[in-house]
């Protein structure tokens, strides 16, 4: 074998690899590993923030100001400045997809010199740096290159970047190729891999299998009972790690009978037999007790109250809605077996109180669309977060009007406004307890069954090492940072 | 007891052997699962028991249970109402209306047969899987797409099976003597054709069961058919992936359980072509 | 007498759909007509048109071209429910036995099917008249329960024969009911015809390529070649005294077992094969095979003319160019020119 | 000949654009909207509506089926939502993958079968003759999903001796990519590392599929051959003094042959559909996992596309075969002629 | 003598034990002569004639002996019959459409019977089948060794048959019904031909056949069966003018059609020939035979010399009455 090259297995191929676009795990494996953010964040402690392609940054009001690093340039040579960045936060702008969801509170981004850029927010922020963590810089020159699109044909399929790893290939359907770029301003461990190649498995089963036969280094969504086996054979160890995620969570429908009556979404979370759920996670998981976890900085989960199955309230719920009998469907996004696991555990835990659930297991799109057209009553996702300090994120897409996972049709305008209150108050404290509101508004509502919240697991093989989990991304694939043990 | 008949016989009972007594005993027990599921299976299939979560094969779950500790036998058990049920529904129905369509087609000739035909071109050409994936998308997941699916896909077999048969038979002398005769194209084809069809049917169809049950696991695999937690046999395949290096015996029953009625089906079709005498 | 069948000028021409449309004139413009009580005989070669003739007279065909009237009456026309009275006085009997009765009914199921087709019920008479039926083509004691396969071949063709009678019919069209039989089983079922119509008065048309049987059985013979026919008449004078090459030919081939025994006659071998339909000779159709044949008879066609009382033919030749040799065909079959 | 290839080619095509049809009307009556995908999770709902209008899904049903049609007849297939392409050039991408491996499978399956069923009718009631039979009724009766899965497990998994899924050993390099067939493509590059590694590839895939046809092909076969064993021209040969070999070979092969084609024409239908499961299971980079996958996000293009090419397909084995049996067989009028 | 057949039998194993279709039979077959099998279907005529070639059905269980020019041909490897095959003794059958093979020329199939024994390479042998065919009297040879047997007549195909089966020389010919399914006219051309070449090629025919006025044409000797076992066998001419079992007899009497007056009943065997299985005890014709007597139907008859013949029946018939009977 070439001890050089680190075979990734992605869960899917990408659908765009521009980083205005990316979305999900797999198209993060590209954009974070070809190209650099201007600030970090530490894995281990993410209220900590790190320098990166900025060196420092400040916020007066509503301007923020970051000294970019020098002597950085893109792996086709030309230099990475001011312009760069100012380019690619007018795009990403523009475009409105992808990450941008984070960074929607700019104004204006103000080329001061070639190192200096000035960023204007619509308000105060404190947290714009940390949403900045996630946002790839790309070239301005790339962008002015294809202007007539904003690049967007070029950006979805090529890509150029100031990152530790290069883009070389894309043999569609089957991998994309990347080789390290050693002109890179970070620093690299001792025995970095030179070439990666992000296999595209699609099949969880595969993933596992193949990571256990030692076809691939590395493996995401790995099937948790699989990666607990494997973890433990000889030649692998676990990595264990924290992350965003309530993971499955069931989204009840607001607008659909019965789910829009609130005792009745009440009889379920109560009816919901949460420690099936942990078993089912061997363990490595607790319950939710609200949309934010409990390490996030400032999670007011610590002390709010354990949220417990308890039949005789469901039933008493139940009959305050005046539903007995009543039955609902749900919609479930196939591929995913926690998530079938959830939905067959809300299945026989409604039966108890006499409610009859309908599973249908369908593609994401079709089973969003579902509950979305009130179709369906309920659907299963994680709820996350990729922002590493910003906890209105955790609302953003999944309790505020419009966002596009709330699918369950949610609106408080108290929520609105606390959300909206947020990012402008400075004081750490003060936002615990807006944030402590926030989440009693979501808890109160019974919007949403946190049904667990889950430890990443990934096993690693011995060969290979500096694996770290990004508590944000669920999996994610920090390739500058492994190095082979051989 | 005449000589040819007595012949007959004499060939049919040589390379059948034990295994299609055997068939018919797997295609009782199967009937039993179907009818008698609580009579047969010893836990409850739907209903979580996490305590025995993924426990291997033992005597108190003779196929092990899965990632509910649901009992993979009861589940199996349970399923055969939904596997070997819609498998049989959906022969069962090509069958009908592939026979009643091809007779028509086939009395009728000329340019009604040829346009019947053509139709029925369309439909072979057809993608068995795309169309699968297209009904399932439009009218939605289950079972019930499933079967509908296959059965717009299956009947045309039967309808030409059955024209030709009929063009065929329509030629035979003893039709020509029933037309002499004065008997109607319905008597006729009632008395004098349909029952030569129907051997030719009876062992499509015994055989299409198998290959019918093969393809509506199939699909519920690819996430078309039945939805969790249905005990449906293609559906726990599908499911057991997800636990494939942990617990091997979830993919290994209901695999299994496929493959011997698929076999069971095939092999008495099979003795009931060699009875036709072929 | 009056014509109790009768078929004017009858053509049927099947296409042929495979490769390019080729049109196969089976039966190219016969007359013929059958009497009351009258057994006409057709003979000719194999794929000369004879069955096709016999579908047509059935009705089981429609002619392309051309009058069939059944006691006087136009029939050409009839749809399937106007044709059931006529054809319960017209019955047919076809060549193989066994594939003309449906294996799957039991012989008691076979039987009453005319009964049930014209609406005759006979209810507790049934089984008596089944019986009846079947002891009349010899066949006492017959087990009606069984299926056709656990008979033997002159067996059914009796069956085949009783259920042809049940509706007591004025006219039976027997396509070549012997040939299929062992030559031994022939004799039986040729009996059993001349007894039927000894008994019943009834009309045959009966359709074979063994001169021997037509000459035995009919009081008129038709002989066909290539779709039409080229000589009809009496069948005691054809046989003594064929008039067509073809005919005499096809006497010559097959003398009599006496004639045969001697050895030493000498018969008309004729050349070539038997023609394809499709592709018909001009002139006379004979001609190319005929040992007479002339300038004239590549050119033109002749017609189906009265020679003598009640003799037609077609040939350029008849009868002056073709007595003669009639004559000696009809003595050297009977072994009586030779030695 | 030519009014005959005409006419079949006019039927197919006309079979094609009902196939399109019907594949573009029963996916769009799905309930999904594949802008929403595009767009991304975290997208304004603006934003999606920008998209939507982009690619047209706006724009009424019967505005659409035009617009595709109209693609469709200047052999434009759309585009893939899903992989931001047109979906020409990704078939042009993924086809030759699938093509390789039903090519593989089919040659294994003609050959195997053949084989079989002449090993099975050479003495039919024998010992082997039993063997095959009790073989083949299993096969058809094995699901080939699960098959795929447990030659995974056997050949991967236990035994370590063949890779897992796809068309390429991960770290070595493909050969470079001339006509998409690896197999040709590796001969091409002269690397016959690179050839045994695609062969390695194309074993277990190939193998799924092949082990389900196979059963019925073989039971086809072996009847078609037994078939002729009683067929009166054999009689004949044997009268000749013709050993059982050239019987067998020379005279009821070619007999056989006709209804095994028919078989085959089947087969290869079936083949088509299996081509999908085999696909995903293997992650074999072919137009099956290409179209299983768009319908998931519910990107329409390649879904109908595949339901065209597969029906093309088929269309085109139909066509081979109707030129093909004139001339294994001389009594079927050579067509037209 | 050019074969020798003593003691055949050919059975088929039934639930019930083995039964014979042929009973041990006993002939010979002279150098040069034209002898004659003949019987009721299912007699054993055409069981017996493909066993000398070793063609029996795989089915069945062959004894006795068939010794042709003094070797042993009865249960020997196949491997050494296929030399005397198609070689020694040729064969054509009832059906010439079906015996051919429909994917292959004729010329090919002609040339096959000379490849097989060594006799020619490929070219010569096709030259030499082009000769056969021309020497069977077929016009424009060439042009039909290309054919395909669908492509020619039937006449055609079986001059293409008997081609074939002389084409590598064999001295014996066995021909099961060779004319049983032509019609009149070809039969006629079909026998004068077999009578030429039978001539030139200075051959020795078997031949099978249910049609009397064949026998009467050519045969030397008669061969009559019933019931897998022989009823008669003489020479043509005492048989065919005096039959003395009433079973020759009958067969001969229901042939005269056009002896028998027009419209008068003709003599016709009365019954059904029995099938394997349900043949009769002792004389095997005894329910059909209108001279039954006691001792038919107990005692089976030895084979006996008869008057020139030799004969299996308890109650020959004299030969006045019998001549009387078949009208010679
Ligand atoms: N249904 C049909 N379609 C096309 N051609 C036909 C059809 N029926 C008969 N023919 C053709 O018509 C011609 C006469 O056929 P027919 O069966 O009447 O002959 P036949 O004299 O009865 O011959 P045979 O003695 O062989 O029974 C033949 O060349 C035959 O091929
Ligand atoms: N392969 C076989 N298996 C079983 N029985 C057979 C087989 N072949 C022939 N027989 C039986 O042997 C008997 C004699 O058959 P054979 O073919 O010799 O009769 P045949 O005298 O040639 O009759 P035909 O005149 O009909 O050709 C028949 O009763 C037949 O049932
Ligand atoms: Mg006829
Ligand atoms: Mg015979």
């Amino acid at each position: 074998q070439d001890p050089a090259t680190f075979v990734y297995a992605d869960a899917g191929e990408p659908s765009t690899i521009d980083p205005a676009k990316a979305n999900v795990n797999w198209e993060f494996t590209v954009t974070r590993n070809v190209y650099d953010r201007l600030v970090d964040f530490d894995l281990d402690d993410p209220s900590k923030l790190l320098p990166a392609l900025a060196t420092q940054w400040k916020q007066e009001g509503t301007a923020w100001t970051f000294t970019l690093r020098e002597g950085v340039t893109f792996h086709d040579g030309s230099p990475f400045d001011a312009n760069d960045v100012k380019a690619t936060l007018d795009r990403l702008l523009k475009i409105g997809q992808g990450q941008a969801y984070l960074v929607d509170d700019i104004a204006s981004v103000t080329v001061v010199d070639p190192k200096t850029v000035r960023i204007e927010t619509k308000a105060p922020t404190v947290f714009l740096a940390s949403n900045l963590s996630r946002i790839e810089m790309i070239a301005d020159e790339d962008v002015a290159k294809h202007k007539d699109d904003l690049g967007e044909a070029w950006f979805s399929e090529n890509a150029n970047g100031t990152g530790p790893y290069a883009f070389v290939a894309w043999t569609r359907g089957t991998q994309i190729e990347l080789k390290r770029n050693d002109k890179w301003w970070g620093k690299f461990p001792a025995k970095p891999f030179d070439r990666v190649l992000d296999r595209f498995v699609a099949d969880g089963a595969n993933r596992a299998r193949g990571l256990e036969g030692g076809e691939f280094d590395l493996a995401n969504f790995v099937p948790l009972d699989e990666a607990l086996r494997i973890g433990g054979t000889s030649g692998f160890h676990m990595i264990e790690g924290n992350n965003l995620w309530a993971w499955p969570a069931i989204y009840l429908n607001m607008d659909l009978a019965p789910t829009n009556n609130k005792d009745f979404r009440n009889a379920l979370v109560k009816a919901f037999d949460y420690s099936a759920m942990v078993q089912s996670f061997q363990g490595r998981a607790e319950v939710g007790r609200g949309p934010i976890p409990a390490w996030f900085p400032g999670s007011p989960e610590k002390g709010a109250p354990e949220i417990k199955t308890d039949l005789d309230a469901a039933k008493a719920a139940l009959a305050a809605s005046g539903l007995a009998n009543a039955t609902m469907k749900c919609s479930v996004p196939a591929g995913f077996p926690e998530f079938r696991f959830a939905a067959t555990v809300l299945q026989s835990s409604a039966a108890q109180i006499g409610v009859t659930v309908e599973i249908e297991e369908a593609p994401f799109v079709e089973a969003i669309t579902a509950i979305k057209t009130d179709k369906s009553n309920c659907f299963i996702l994680g709820n996350a977060n990729l922002s590493p300090q910003d906890a209105t994120k955790f609302f953003s897409a999944h309790y505020l009007k419009g966002g596009f996972y709330n699918s369950g049709k949610f609106f408080d305008q108290r929520l609105q406004d606390l959300v909206a209150k947020l990012p402008t108050v400075e004081d750490p404290a003060e936002r615990a307890v807006l944030l402590k509101q926030a989440a009693e508004i979501v808890v109160d509502a019974h919007a949403i069954i946190w049904t667990a919240r889950p430890k990443t697991v990934v096993p690693e093989p011995d060969r290979i090492g500096g694996y770290r989990i990004d508590p944000a991304e669920y999996i994610n694939a920090r390739f500058w940072e492994l190095y082979s043990k051989e | 007891m005449s000589v040819s008949t007595e012949f007959k016989r004499h060939r049919l009972a040589r390379p059948k052997g034990i295994l299609t007594p055997l068939a018919l005993l797997v295609v009782v027990v199967l009937a039993a699962f179907t009818l008698l599921p609580g009579l047969i299976a010893p836990h409850d299939p739907v209903a979580l028991a996490m305590a025995d979560r993924l426990k291997p094969p033992s005597l108190a779950h003779w196929f092990g249970t899965d990632e509910g500790g649901r009992d993979i036998f009861s589940r199996v058990v349970y399923g055969t109402r939904y596997s070997l049920g819609v498998a049989v529904a959906i022969v069962f129905a090509s069958a009908l209306f592939g026979v009643v369509y091809g007779a028509v087609s086939g009395m009728a000739r000329g340019w009604v047969d040829n346009l019947l035909m053509r139709i029925v071109d369309l439909f072979f050409g057809f993608p068995a899987l795309v169309l699968a994936l297209a009904v399932a998308a439009s009218i939605g997941r289950g079972l019930d797409s499933v079967a509908l699916s296959l059965a717009i896909i299956w009947w045309p077999g039967y309808a030409r099976l059955v024209r030709g048969e009929v063009l065929r038979l329509r030629e035979r002398p003893h039709v020509e003597a029933a037309r002499a005769l004065g008997v109607s194209d319905l008597t006729i084809l009632r008395r004098h054709i349909i029952p030569f069809v129907a051997q030719e049917v009876n062992v499509r169809v015994t055989t299409d069961i198998g290959y019918a049950l093969v393809a509506v696991t199939a699909l519920s695999f690819l996430g078309l058919g039945a939805n969790s937690p249905t005990p449906e046999w293609g559906l726990l395949i599908r499911d057991s992936r997800s636990y494939f290096g942990s617990a091997w015996w979830y993919l290994v029953f209901p695999g299994t359980m496929i493959m011997i009625t698929a076999t069971a089906f095939s092999l008495i079709g099979d003795a009931l072509a060699s009875r036709r005498g072929v | 007498m009056a014509a109790l069948l009768e078929l004017e000028n009858i053509t049927k021409t099947f296409t042929q759909k495979r490769g390019g449309k080729r049109d196969v004139q089976a039966v190219a413009g016969v007359s013929l007509a059958v009497s009351k009580g009258e057994t006409v005989g057709l003979v000719g070669e194999s794929g000369c048109g004879k069955s096709t003739l016999a579908r047509l007279a059935l009705k089981l065909l429609n002619p392309t071209a051309g009058r069939i009237l059944f006691d006087g009456a136009d029939i050409t026309g009839m749809s399937g429910r106007q044709m059931l009275p006529v054809r319960r006085r017209l019955q047919a009997v076809f060549q193989d036995p066994l594939a003309s009765l449906n294996s799957r009914m039991t012989i008691a199921e076979i039987m009453r099917e005319p009964f049930d087709t014209h609406g005759i019920r006979l209810g507790t008479g049934l089984p008596a008249r089944i019986r009846e039926l079947l002891s009349f083509v010899g066949m006492e004691n017959t087990d009606i329960q069984k299926l056709p396969p656990q008979f033997s071949g002159g067996q059914l063709q009796r069956i085949a024969i009783a259920r042809a009678l049940a509706l007591e019919p004025d006219i039976i069209v027997a396509d070549e009911p012997t040939s299929a039989l062992d030559p031994s089983i022939q004799a039986q079922i040729v009996n059993l015809l001349l007894f039927i119509q000894r008994k019943r008065k009834i009309s045959y048309l009966i359709i074979s390529h063994d001169l021997d049987v037509i000459g035995h059985v009919a009081d008129r013979i038709a002989v066909m070649y290539l779709g039409t026919v080229i000589e009809q008449g009496p069948a005691d004078q054809i046989m003594a005294r064929p008039l067509h090459p073809y005919t005499q030919a096809l006497l010559s081939a097959a003398p009599t077992l006496a004639a045969r025994r001697q050895r030493g006659w000498k018969r008309i071998v004729l050349q070539g094969d038997p023609p394809n339909p499709a592709n018909v000779p001009s002139g006379c159709r004979f001609h190319p095979r005929c040992h007479l044949a002339r300038d004239i008879c590549r050119l033109i066609t002749p017609p189906l003319r009265a020679v003598e009382d009640g003799r037609l033919v077609a040939c350029h030749l008849a009868p002056d160019g073709t007595a003669a040799i009639g004559v000696e065909i009809g003595r050297a079959r009977k072994g009586e020119a030779a030695a | 000949m030519m009014n005959f290839l005409m006419k079949r080619l006019a039927w197919g095509v006309l079979v094609l654009l009902a196939v399109a049809v019907i594949t573009f009307f029963l996916s769009r009556v799905v309930p999904a909207d594949p802008a929403a995908f595009l767009a991304g999770q975290n997208a304004s709902e603006a934003t999606v509506q920008r998209i939507r209008t982009e690619h047209g899904l706006d724009r009424p049903m019967a505005e659409q089926f035009v617009s595709y049609m109209a693609g469709l007849v200047r052999g434009d297939l759309g585009d893939s939502i899903r992989t931001r392409r047109s979906v020409s050039a990704d078939l042009a991408q993924y086809l030759p993958a699938t093509i390789e491996l039903l090519l593989v499978s089919f040659v294994i399956y003609l050959g195997a079968s053949f084989s079989l069923a002449v090993l099975a009718a050479k003495k039919p009631g024998g010992m082997v003759d039993g063997f095959i039979r009790l073989m083949t009724m299993i096969g058809t009766g094995i699901p080939v999903f699960w098959l795929g899965m447990t030659l995974q497990f056997f050949f991967f998994y236990k035994l370590h001796w063949l890779p897992l899924g796809a068309r390429f050993p991960i770290r070595e390099s493909a050969p470079p990519v001339v006509t998409g067939l690896m197999l040709v493509d590796s001969l091409l590059a002269g690397s016959l590392s690179a050839f045994a590694g695609s062969v390695k590839h194309l074993v277990l895939p190939s193998l799924t599929i092949v082990v389900n046809l196979l059963a019925v092909g073989t039971r086809l076969s072996r009847a078609a051959l037994i078939q002729e064993q009683s067929r009166l021209y054999v009689r004949t040969a044997r009268g000749k003094g013709l050993g059982p070999r050239t019987i067998l070979y020379k005279h009821m092969l070619r007999n056989a042959l006709s209804p095994i084609l028919t078989a085959t024409t089947m087969q290869f239908g079936y083949m088509i559909s299996w081509v999908i499961l085999v696909e995903v299971i293997f992650d074999w980079p072919g137009i099956g996992l290409y179209a299983y996958q768009s319908f998931q996000v519910f990107d329409y293009s390649p879904v109908i596309a595949l339901a065209i090419v597969s029906t093309a397909g088929f269309v085109i084995i139909n066509l081979v075969m109707d030129l093909l049996y004139p001339i294994i067989d001389p009594r079927v009028q050579s067509v037209g002629s | 003598m050019i074969l020798s057949v003593r003691d055949l039998a050919i059975g088929f194993r039934r639930p019930g034990g083995e039964l014979n279709a042929v009973d041990r039979i006993s002939f010979d077959v002279e150098q040069g002569e034209t002898f004659v099998i003949i019987g009721e279907s299912g007699s054993g005529k055409s069981l017996t004639g493909m066993s000398i070639a070793g063609l029996q059905p795989q089915t069945s269980f062959v004894s006795g002996s068939i010794r042709f020019k003094d070797r042993e041909l009865l249960n020997r490897p196949d491997a050494e019959l296929r030399k005397t095959r198609g070689r020694e003794i040729g064969l054509i059958y009832q059906d010439p459409l079906g015996s051919l093979n429909p994917v292959w020329p004729i010329g090919n199939q002609i040339a096959e019977a000379l490849t097989a024994h060594g006799l020619a390479n490929r070219a010569d042998a096709a030259k030499r089948a082009v000769e056969m065919l021309d020497r069977v009297r077929i016009p424009d040879p060439v042009r039909v060794a290309s054919a395909y047997p669908h492509e020619i007549s039937g006449g055609m195909r079986q001059r293409a048959m008997i081609a074939m089966a002389l084409a590598a020389g064999p001295s014996l010919l066995i021909a099961d019904e060779p004319t049983t399914a032509l019609d009149v006219t070809i039969k006629a051309q079909m026998l004068e031909l077999l009578a030429e070449l039978k001539r030139e090629m200075d051959l020795t025919i078997i031949l099978i056949t249910h049609d009397m006025g064949v026998v009467a044409e050519v045969a030397n000797r008669i061969l009559v069966m019933y019931a897998g076992r022989i009823a008669e066998i003489g020479p043509a001419d005492s048989i065919m003018r005096r039959p003395a079992h009433p079973y020759t007899a009958a067969l001969m009497a229901s042939a005269m059609i056009s002896e028998t007056t027009p419209k008068h009943d003709l003599n016709a065997i009365v019954g059904v020939a029995p099938g394997l299985g349900a043949f009769p005890s002792a004389c095997r014709f005894h329910p059909r035979c209108p001279m039954v007597q006691d001792g038919c139907r107990t005692t089976e008859p030895p084979k006996r010399p008869f008057g020139g013949v030799q004969l299996a029946c308890h109650h020959p018939i004299a030969s006045a009455d019998a001549a009387s009977l078949v009208g010679a």
